[in-house]
């Protein structure tokens, strides 16, 4: 109960306060909250829902699994191996640095242009980055006691993967795949803007290219409610497998 | 010590074979025609192409307009981002309650907000500091979020035994744990805040390195658009080799930098 | 209230709860340390000896019953109080050199007061050639003497200290017990020593508190009726030493065999 | 109120996209038409019409460049928007347009029906493109409901016929010449196709500015109106100015077919693109055109 | 080479560097200890012992000098040993329960085995009841027994400790002391012991090396001609152990104080 309100109570003050600062509004592209909430209903019906956002949303759940699986993967090999980070360090970069608009052509000339390959390359390709450099990371700053007794003991490369390395990083891997959450509904739609006939950022897009604004207020807070509902789901997860590390922390007094 | 400077010639060395391997791969794919190169030209037109911008003036304009752009929006994104990411994670009642309001607002994307931002400031500079610091503020936010809550509750009651002032606490204990999490925080803002810079200059025209990409893409100029692209790689190659420097110096305390000498 | 009186435990009760299991560490702990006392707290492992001095250090709520130090009652660390804890290598700032360490809680002391106790304090723990290394660039014993001489050049007028000396060899424990002493005649301050070592205890206590296994409540409070002048060799091999070991060291047992007040 | 500076020139921002189309604004400048009027002309370059039109409504540009649909779409939306001069318009000859739908040299596509059913990319879904394609299928007898679209950018459209991800697509210049040189084969010109002075684009700016402002206004109607004539009879020059503004390829630059660059709106070519608009569902409003048109 | 001999570490050096330090922790240490022996070594805070047990379980290079297990000389962990690390708290991992702790190195131990195994483990060092619980959970001492159970468990042929006591009362060290030797004799293993307790390095031992202070060499090697049946009282309050005991304090405080061999 106490959770709940704690959750609920900003946010309630913050629609409270954009609801009273916008309701005489006669901005063009700040319509008043209300007309907003109203074009809801009328704008995500069955159709688009059924078309547009769970197309999305399987593209985003495939894209986001695959970097989740990629980058703690490469993660753990560039952390774990001194050389291998020197070595693919600088070209790593250089991928992370190009903006996904022009990146995004040059995928889809290899994965192609219109079906979800492209698409689905772009979700995980922007997803990878706050996995693998936190999972890098993390690796490194496994307990070095923790690393010895595991080598003492002649756990095999597989358990000492699995007992030590990942879970020593988990922290820092959740810390990586929670950031990496929102930037893959940011790409979700952005990988929309390209070779898409529908989708829900395709249609967010098109809402603003056809000047519906209400309607895409509507997408945006779509959008944002997606990346709420997700987070709640990615807590429930974290929440289970890192109980060890709430308690080390003694982080419990924490709500 | 020794140790180090032994390390960073081969270190240094090993990161310039990797991208040279990302080199042959861009001059032999197109070569061997594993893609059309009227699409991808192989990476020594690009270099040529790039070897012509060097000499213009103007890219050299743009590029300081994009760094400019960039260094400010970054800049303002990790202040605020520590700030609050403090702030939020040393509060817990802050905490629990921005948290699902946070969770909102992160994933809305920054290229949803371009017809906003060009609304109040059109394709000035400020359009593209908005979009830059609003993108980038959230990594930096989630990675010091997460810094904060790691502090070894030894720590934490060794400080408060010793009843050092809230402000005593956040520069002795809570800064230097967080620290290598602000450190990877940078990281990634350092390459969000440059892809919005560009994203935002090609866009909305707001001038720089992006907007040459822009017109270089309309204009069917493709090694043209490659070879700024590069430009922008080569940035980000740049940035994460000095933040990888910092931390070398600044963490050097810690298991991870300990461990590698 | 007795103003002689500077800690005062009273009913003290302690629940863990939380990830699935509820501890029940302390139950109904009673006592009362006078000011300037130095009281030593030996008990067996797990009994709930850390847990005590965490509620005291005002460090960890209490479930029930009140503690009160100099007539206030604990709810927050109170001022002037220095802890060295059991586990002294996580209780150092790995980020600094181990003389920022010992400075850090003096940040209210003048700078070349400040300065000369932090060297006095190395020199005491005999770490003066160490002061510019990092904590995870020493030994364990090292690392402990560390956190002692934090403490001590902190100066409080209350110091809870959970076996300091586990760490460090036969002689090194032995010139520290007789800092401790020292310390305490100086400064007049008022000490709580946790300690396995029954001849520790004994050699260095005025009282010395055994407690009961889990649930604990204190088992008997021993008083050492040795001379205020104490020597390593001479009050080690003194008869009334020996009888007081032995008389501890038989709680401790019974204590460990689960043995309780009024059994 | 006209924000006169102390010479009595007028300092203008406008909204263009960096193509072909706008080479008249950056030769009227060049000429000279517009200092002429008292303005003081700087052109800002964005992607589309998306970031120009908000820019023009509050005020960040003064007037702005966008294409006839959206512009249609944005009035019936209600935004308040006023079109000032005549942007650019077809060349009305078929097969010698400066924007025209191609597909591969072997393609079986040989006429617009052929499109019906087949996959075509354009560079923004519902949009001038589309509305467009659609009339000329369905004139040559087509369905053109079986088409599918997909956006994608001018430059990838080309690589995409080439990969087969689509079977045929929409391009302007110079894309239309570099696609032709590349070996593909136009099919139909949807824009003469549909009417033979299609007017594709149009300068506007607000209304609350057009009726504050109506002085500048006609200055740049004026100047525009110059700019335009000045083009359409210096096709060289068009030529020469594009290299300071765009990196087309100086080949390309020689061969590309440039458009029509009328001194007027046609009204006409206007209604129709609404009506083409509102048959494709883009608009649902009545049209009422009064309030964009001048 | 001598088949009897299990270890022989010969000219051992170590210098750490890095982060400006360099650090002479070991010079010249050279001792054999034979196969099934049970040696303790006991020296000054900061002398080496962690780094020479380091050395010898193959987890940290060499500066120079050779050590050889078995014929082998060691690079990296050999097969059969186990280490009870001087910083038991960092040892254990967070993320496991007690159980799983002690269970994580008998992965290729059959399973009714390995819960045969465990079960017996923590029984012996009095934790059954806590087996469930997480690391963080428990007390400093009762960590370090997990830690304990953990080597034992594992039933290694050379066996490591690194104070493995420091953090437990009085009754449970005894205990556990009695536990290392019926452990040692059942098994027949090679027992490096490193302490700080002389009593408990007389008591537990066949031989205690007393380490000199840094940079280290063996000061002396100290034969225990106890009988091999000990006990806790009988033993420790017999003539000879008062007088080994002497002997290996006298030891330690000259090494405390700098004397080296042949001074
Ligand atoms: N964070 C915790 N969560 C749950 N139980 C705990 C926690 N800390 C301690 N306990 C339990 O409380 C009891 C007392 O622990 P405490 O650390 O006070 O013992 P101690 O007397 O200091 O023992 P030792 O001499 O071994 O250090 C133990 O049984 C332990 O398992
Ligand atoms: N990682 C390290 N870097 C630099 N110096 C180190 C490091 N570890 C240990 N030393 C130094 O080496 C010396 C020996 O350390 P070691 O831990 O072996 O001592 P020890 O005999 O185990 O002491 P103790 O009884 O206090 O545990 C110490 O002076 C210490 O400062
Ligand atoms: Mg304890
Ligand atoms: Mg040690």
């Amino acid at each position: 109960m106490k959770r709940l309100s704690a959750a609920l109570g900003l946010p309630i003050l913050l629609i409270g306060l954009w609801w009273a600062m916008s309701a005489g509004s006669t901005s063009f592209f700040w319509p008043p909250l209300e007309t907003i909430v109203r074009a809801f209903p009328e704008t995500w019906t069955a159709d688009p829902i059924l078309h547009d956002v769970l197309p999305s949303l399987a593209r985003l759940a495939v894209g986001y699994l695959t970097a989740l699986v990629a980058g703690v993967a490469a993660g753990t090999a560039i952390g774990s191996f001194r050389t291998l980070r020197a070595l693919c360090e600088p070209a790593l970069e250089f991928f992370r640095a190009i903006p996904p608009p022009v990146l995004i052509p040059v995928i889809a000339l290899f994965a192609g242009y219109t079906g979800w390959t492209a698409k689905v390359i772009t979700i995980a390709l922007g997803c990878v980055w706050p996995i693998l450099l936190n999972t890098v990371e993390g690796v490194r700053s496994v307990d070095e006691v923790l690393r010895d007794t595991a080598r003492s003991y002649r756990l095999s490369r597989r358990a000492t993967l699995q007992h030590v390395v990942l879970r020593g990083a988990s922290p820092r891997i959740a810390t990586g795949a929670r950031q990496a959450l929102s930037i893959g509904v940011i790409l979700m739609v952005i990988s929309e803007l390209f070779g898409a006939d529908r989708g829900l950022g395709a249609a967010i897009v098109q809402f603003q290219r056809g000047f519906a604004i209400p309607q895409m207020w509507t997408g945006i807070i779509l959008l944002g409610l997606i990346g709420v509902a997700l987070s709640a789901l990615f807590r429930l997860v974290e929440h289970r497998t890192l109980a060890w590390y709430r308690g080390l922390r003694q982080a419990e007094r924490e709500v | 010590m020794s140790a180090t400077s032994k390390l960073d010639g081969p270190a240094r060395f090993l990161g310039l074979a990797g991208l040279s391997l990302v080199v042959g791969v861009a001059e032999a794919l197109p070569r061997l025609d594993v893609v059309d190169r009227r699409f991808l030209p192989p990476f020594s037109s690009m270099a040529v192409a790039l070897g012509r911008q060097l000499a213009l003036g103007d890219f050299w304009i743009a590029l300081g307009q994009t760094l400019r752009g960039w260094a400010l929006g970054l800049a303002v994104a990790m202040l605020a981002g520590v700030v609050f990411g403090v702030v939020i994670g040393s509060v817990p009642f802050l905490r629990a309650v921005t948290a699902s309001t946070i969770e909102f607002l992160r994933p809305i994307p920054s290229v949803a907000l371009i017809p906003l931002v060009v609304l109040i400031y059109g394709s000035q500079l400020q359009s593209a500091l908005v979009l830059v610091v609003y993108a980038a503020f959230w990594q930096v936010l989630v990675q010091v979020l997460y810094g904060v809550a790691d502090v070894d509750p030894v720590v934490r009651d060794t400080a408060r035994s010793y009843r050092f002032s809230r402000w005593t606490v956040v520069r002795t204990v809570v800064w230097p744990t967080a620290l290598p999490y602000v450190v990877t925080g940078f990281r990634l803002a350092a390459a969000v805040a440059l892809i919005l810079e560009i994203t935002a200059e090609l866009i909305i025209g707001v001038p720089g390195l992006g907007r040459s990409i822009g017109v270089a893409q309309s204009s069917g100029a493709v090694a043209e658009t490659y070879a700024l692209v590069i430009v922008v790689g080569i940035i980000g190659v740049l940035v994460n080799a000095s933040a990888r420097a910092v931390e070398r110096r600044a963490l050097r305390w810690h298991t991870s930098i300990r461990r590698d000498l | 209230m007795d103003p002689s009186v500077s800690l005062d435990v009273a009913g003290l009760a302690k629940t863990y709860t939380g990830h699935g299991r509820s501890v029940e560490a302390v139950r109904d702990l009673t006592f009362r340390i006078g000011r300037g006392e130095l009281v030593c707290i030996v008990g067996p492992s797990g009994a709930g000896k850390t847990t005590l001095l965490r509620c005291i250090a005002g460090l960890l709520p209490t479930s029930g019953g009140t503690i009160t130090l100099d007539g206030a009652p604990v709810t927050a660390p109170p001022a002037g109080m220095a802890v060295v804890f059991q586990e002294y290598g996580r209780s150092l700032f790995p980020w600094l050199t181990v003389r920022k360490n010992v400075e850090l809680p003096l940040r209210r002391t003048p700078r070349a007061q400040r300065t000369l106790n932090v060297d006095a304090a190395l020199a005491a723990v005999g770490l003066t050639e160490s002061a510019d290394a990092h904590p995870w660039q020493l030994s364990g014993g090292m690392q402990q003497r560390v956190a002692i001489a934090r403490a001590i050049a902190y100066e409080p007028s209350v110091l809870l200290m959970d076996e300091p000396f586990a760490a460090v060899d036969a002689q090194t424990r032995a010139d520290l017990e007789d800092l401790v002493r020292a310390l305490w005649h100086r400064l007049g301050i008022t000490v709580l020593f946790v300690t396995h070592d029954i001849d520790e205890s004994v050699y260095l206590g005025q009282r010395v508190l055994v407690l009961s296994n889990r649930p604990t409540v204190v088992l008997e409070d021993v008083r050492i009726d040795l001379p205020d002048e104490r020597d390593q060799l001479q009050t080690r091999s003194s008869k009334e030493f020996a009888d007081l070991r032995g008389r501890v060291y038989e709680l401790v047992q019974l204590a460990k065999r689960g043995h309780r007040p009024g059994d | 109120t006209d924000t006169t500076s102390s010479a009595g020139t007028t300092k203008l921002k406008i909204g263009v996209i960096p193509i072909v189309d706008v080479a008249p604004i950056y030769l009227g400048i060049k000429q000279g038409f517009f200092s002429a009027e008292g303005l003081d002309v700087t052109l800002e370059t964005a992607q589309g019409g998306a970031a120009i039109v908000p820019g023009v409504v509050s005020g960040q540009y003064q007037f702005g460049f966008s294409n006839t649909t959206s512009l249609l779409l944005a009035s019936s939306q209600g935004l308040p928007l006023k079109a000032v001069a005549a942007g650019v318009a077809s060349t009305g000859v078929e097969g010698k347009d400066f924007g025209a739908v191609i597909v591969k040299a072997d393609s079986p596509i040989k006429t617009a029906k052929d499109l019906a059913g087949k996959r075509v990319a354009v560079n923004t879904l519902k949009n001038i493109n589309t509305t467009t394609i659609n009339n000329v299928v369905q004139k040559a007898g087509g369905d053109p409901s079986t088409i599918t679209y997909v956006e994608l950018a001018f430059p990838d459209i080309g690589a995409a016929i080439a990969k087969g991800d689509v079977d045929a697509g929409q391009v302007v210049e110079p894309f239309l010449t570099i696609g032709t040189g590349q070996g593909n084969r136009q099919v139909v010109s949807n824009y003469a196709g549909t009417d033979a002075d299609l007017t594709v684009g149009m300068y506007f700016t607000s209304q609350q500015y057009a009726s504050q402002n109506p002085k500048v206004v006609a200055g740049f109607t004026a100047a525009m109106k110059k700019s335009m004539e000045y083009a359409a009879a210096h096709p060289d020059d068009v030529r020469a100015i594009l290299s300071t503004y765009t990196k087309i390829d100086p080949t390309v630059q020689q061969n590309l077919t440039l458009p029509k660059w009328p001194t007027a709106v046609d009204r006409d070519a206007v209604q129709l693109l609404g009506d083409l608009a509102k048959k494709d569902g883009l608009i649902t409003k009545p049209l009422t055109l009064d309030t964009l048109l001048p």
